[in-house]
């Protein structure tokens, strides 16, 4: 789950991690609101979205006066977004976070996120902040430093100092960069983060150390245990129809194509949108029902895939193992029926029961284009599209 | 032959008196896998499908033989039963269990790896030696005794591949679901040296996806050391970059673990990367027949 | 470190563990004021030292009437009580927890601590509260369970549910216990304890869990890190000379007998009063000057030693290792001239610089016994003492 | 010979610029110990006679060959600073700090045996292998080469044994202190191992007190692999229960750790227990001309 970034700054205060002053901006009284309480300093206008590159996109502007403050929070809120990252659909922006505009001497990175492949959690420390860490990784890996927790041990002042010492940040400010770095790592692991990273966590003027940007991600699989954290979720900066469909514990992901398919299993589900670009098509969507897909399940799975405009042919994949086939062709013909689908379907059935199954789809009286195997319904999706492969 | 698990394999099940827990319990003894015994906080004493139950895995294991475990547990608990299991001794741990926290499997991957256990999962569809023991929820009979080991990380896509090669009559030695999270117990590479090592295993398919770089690592491995041919499938190759694709684990983060980074390190390490899904039945065939 | 059992509960109330309604009484008006405030329950009134033991020795009591309290809080407040564990010199009363006089079904034990063989925390579960956890161990060890917390996990559902189970407390009660054994836990770890326990936990009659009484140690060497904890020491309830030599870092503890030791190092300290009671003798204290004694520690030692009317003999066993026989020969005529000592003084010294050392001692003009080895001055401290062995 | 540190052993200081770390630094130096590097973070690239200075242990590892290490830190940083060195690969560390908090020691215990290192101490005068290498803080002079090793808890009382031995023409193998807290790394039990397959030891001498039940341990081993003969001396039989001896792991809790009770334990495993701590000495010539 992603958060905003006033929302992960508010986290890092809570944390006593350093963050500026500011609050955040939903109409044109708090602007003026804000600007009587900072008393005229310059203040920094950041866009709220769920997205990077902001500022090249036009996110971020520093402002001088009330004025311009006032204009520019009118023109963004409400507006949306583009940036690399959002795609064609871009990102509304509801609210923006203003806060003073800090002068500094320095950008650091300073970030935790697990290595899976040694199945520990990790601290990223780098003297280059204020861009992308894979960037900086990537062409000077050694101004990168890589800490490993040891689960036993935790975050140790060890490995804070070397880590601080290799950068070649100044040793006057390891206490306070150490506790930082503590604070982090704690909020890290009582939140159950995917990702905590302060880029740029700056040395102000004043030899200040600030958090001016924050990016924090939450292991879906850890929300039960932290309502705090799940009221933070922003639906406006999700695709509609993901939201929907997670109402219905559909895996759903929205892509560009126009074949919308619904598969049951994750690995199958990836493995049906490949074989559809195989063949010439593209994707429409991510659509996993769950290994155990009820008929409700598959109906819900159907409303999704109808209301995704750009979906020109539906594409059902489904390897029957405990789930019986001939349980699951009956809720694809009942949805069919009920939701009156008129573009063409191809289905692929295959596993306990199918031959029953088989059976009811070929008796439904519904115009559905049945394969016998994965290979062929794609062939079979691609000839309903027009093209010839 | 097979690895991991046989005919011999004594089985516990914990939390074997929740739905998921009974229904694949009796789905279990059905294909004829050897359940012992049960694990019930609180229902110690009585008996499920004639098989004791015990309040504790550590009772369970000083009253009964167990050579492993299969976990049906949700997730907020789950994490604490493989380490139940752990500490109690037991050496096999299959968990089924979706959705565990990953710090909590942090610390239970090091703990069990410490006490030289070995974990199947979480979040994975479990293990079958084909005609000898399941331990896990998979249709049995899709399956077919053979020499074909099958390591994946999803579900109904081992299904898929099992199934392709059953009806043309190749048979498994073993399926395993190393399972769909950021962090699993025995991954590519553990399994692949025991395939290699089992005598009755000739070649191994390997169904990677999307996320990490336990493909990667099973690669760098295979390289130094192959001795049976491998065949894998990478699913992914049109999902785009951070979402999470169903599974916890499939998901390209930092620039890495995208499908084609790990087809290209695959092929390189001499592994056969079969590009179409409805295909590896064929390149395992040919694999096969051509010898190695 | 030690703290009274009121200071203990209120710790457990900061971790949410339930304890019963009270208050700490000093006097009569405060005495008055609760017996008000409790609206006439019946109330125990227990006295407050750091000693078990306390009912026996007429320091628990359960009073009806509101006369009653104020009579027996009177009587104690201001006397000494004589328990098991107290030794002759008995502890002083300075306070006394008045509190609900609670109505249970079981008594509970629950306590952690730390196994040193395994190098863990170890949590203990019995059923059999109210009584001394070694007293159930030795007796009835099956009523005692025992989980061994390793420190890559930490205390786990898994052990709680083992422990309580085992212990045939009935399940309902098994969410309860669990969080309290939890909250005990975090507790032990986040002051750095050396024992936490309550003892009794008891399920009252309206089936909640309340811990009686409670006794927590904690981690001398851990106290830099816990000025919380650190102000909670009771003086009064400490020997005076140990208060006294504690000021100048010397390890000093009251014994019952006549040899007043100084010795540098625990084990020679320690191995020094063996040998001492070994020629028939008996050490009036162990004090360890430390193995780098100053000539300054050696002086204040010297006055702590004097300070004990106990003491008729005095001896001294240095062995130089770093530190040098001339200047602790210095400190010791220095200490022996200012304080104008006239008890009989044996003095072993051995190691760096022992000649001069002796030379100091013996043209220092002082009666000063001194011998050759260990062996030689126990038997001349014996022989000061007039005893033939 | 001699066990765990010799003349080739290369050492490592752990705050090697502090009073006591430059102090001790200089004796050992005097005594003939090969002192190679230095740590003292902020003073990386600087030399304190002669010897190099690094930020980091890591750092310093990876410059110098290191097989020791002695740490002369303060009790609030001393458990990182043996996480550090265990960190970066040093097999042997010596922890002279007095004062470390018990539950930062659990934590150093077992992450120590997770990486096949040794730790002597906390609370320790170090070891020395008279005539080889010292490592500590112990007056050097007071030791002589020889055959009996010693294992002690504590200071003095080792340096009186050590000179007792030394004046009579009695010499030591190698003198370990574990030190005197309640967690300590390497026990009596493992070391005395380590005496048994030292081929220049012919005698071990054990010097124990109150608390704890390490002496016990050693006594259940010798009992069953005795092959060297024994003395020890165990001090605070006059020491009262629940009171700290000066060592924080002085201490007889609950019933437990009683000198009584360790010399009952350790006569019955067949090691020769001395009563009277100034005639360690006798008891010692007496077992090595007896011989066994």
């Amino acid at each position: 789950m992603k958060i905003h970034e006033y929302q992960a700054k508010n986290l890092l205060k809570s944390y006593s991690i350093p963050i500026p002053k500011g609050t955040i901006v939903k109409n044109k009284k708090d602007a003026i609101s804000i600007w009587e309480d900072m008393k005229g300093i310059p203040l920094v206008v950041k866009a709220q979205i769920h997205s990077g590159g902001r500022g090249k996109a036009g996110g971020v502007k520093i402002v001088n006066t009330k004025e311009e403050l006032v204009d520019y929070v009118s023109t963004l809120i409400g507006t949306v977004l583009y940036t690399e990252q959002t795609g064609k659909d871009g990102m509304p922006v509801e609210c923006v976070l203003v806060e003073e505009a800090l002068k500094f001497k320095k950008e650091l990175y300073l970030g935790f996120t697990i290595d899976r492949a040694r199945a520990c959690i990790t601290m990223l420390v780098s003297s280059e902040g204020g861009v992308e860490i894979e960037k900086i990784a990537s062409q000077s890996p050694e101004k990168v430093m890589i800490e490993h927790i040891e689960p036993l041990l935790g975050l140790r002042d060890f490995q804070i100092t070397r880590a601080l010492l290799l950068t070649n940040i100044d040793s006057k400010y390891l206490r306070k960069l150490s506790s930082i770095s503590k604070s982090l790592y704690r909020l890290f692991i009582e939140k159950d983060c995917s990702l905590a990273e302060i880029n740029p966590l700056v040395i102000t003027e004043d030899d200040e150390i600030v958090a001016v940007d924050a990016k924090i991600n939450f292991d879906d699989n850890a929300l039960f245990r932290h309502p705090e954290i799940l009221s933070l979720r922003d639906y406006t900066q999700e695709n509609h129809l993901e939201v929907e469909a997670a109402k219905y514990n559909l895996n759903y992901i929205k892509l560009k194509g126009n074949v919308g398919c619904m598969v049951n299993g994750a690995g199958l589900a990836m493995a049906t949108m490949d074989l559809i670009k195989l063949v010439g098509a593209e994707p429409a969507n991510f659509l996993d029902v769950g290994d155990g897909a009820t008929s409700q399940m598959v109906k819900e799975g159907f409303k999704i895939l109808l209301l995704d405009k750009d979906v020109k042919v539906i594409f059902i994949n489904i390897f029957g193992g405990i789930l019986r086939c001939d349980t699951l062709a009956r809720g694809i013909v009942e949805a069919a029926y009920e939701l009156q689908v008129e573009l063409p379907i191809v289905i692929r059935l295959e596993g306990t029961n199918v031959e029953e199954g088989k059976r009811i789809l070929t008796e439904s009286g519904l115009s559905l284009i049945t394969a016998k195997d994965m290979g062929e319904a794609a062939l079979k999706v691609a000839g309903a599209l027009g093209l010839t492969s | 032959m097979s690895i991991l698990v046989d005919k011999n394999t004594r089985v516990l099940v914990q939390g074997i008196t929740g739905n998921e827990g009974a229904f694949h319990t009796r789905q279990m003894i059905e294909y004829g896998t050897n359940i012992v015994a049960g694990v019930t906080p609180g229902k110690g004493g009585g008996f499920f499908e004639g098989i004791p139950i015990f309040n504790t895995v550590s009772e369970a294991k000083k009253r009964m033989e167990i050579d492993a475990t299969a976990i049906f547990v949700p997730p907020p608990f789950a994490a604490d039963a493989i380490l139940e299991a752990v500490e109690s001794g037991i050496k096999i741990i299959v968990c089924l269990t979706e959705g565990i926290p990953t710090l909590d499997m942090l610390t239970v991957f090091h703990y069990v790896k410490s006490k030289d256990a070995v974990l199947i999962g979480p979040n994975t569809p479990g293990i079958i030696s084909p005609g000898k023991c399941k331990i896990g929820v998979m249709a049995g009979y899709i399956h077919k005794e053979g020499s074909i080991g099958i390591i994946s990380r999803s579900g109904t896509l081992t299904y898929e591949v099992v199934y392709q090669l059953s009806i043309r009559g190749i048979g498994q030695s073993t399926c395993i679901g190393i399972g769909g999270d950021p962090i699993v117990g025995l991954k590519y590479v553990d399994l692949l040296k025991m395939f290699e090592k089992d005598d009755d295993t000739e070649l191994v398919v390997i169904i990677g996806e999307i996320g990490g770089t336990a493909e990667e690592e099973a690669a760098y491995y295979y390289k130094k050391n192959k001795k049976k041919p491998v065949v894998a499938f990478i699913a992914g190759v049109t999902a785009p970059s951070g979402r999470r694709m169903g599974h916890a684990g499939a998901i390209i983060t930092g620039g890495k673990g995208d499908a084609t980074t790990k087809i290209k390190t695959l092929e390189e390490a001499g592994i056969t990367v079969v590009k179409n899904p409805a295909e590896i039945w064929q390149a395992v065939m040919d694999a096969k027949y051509k010898k190695y």
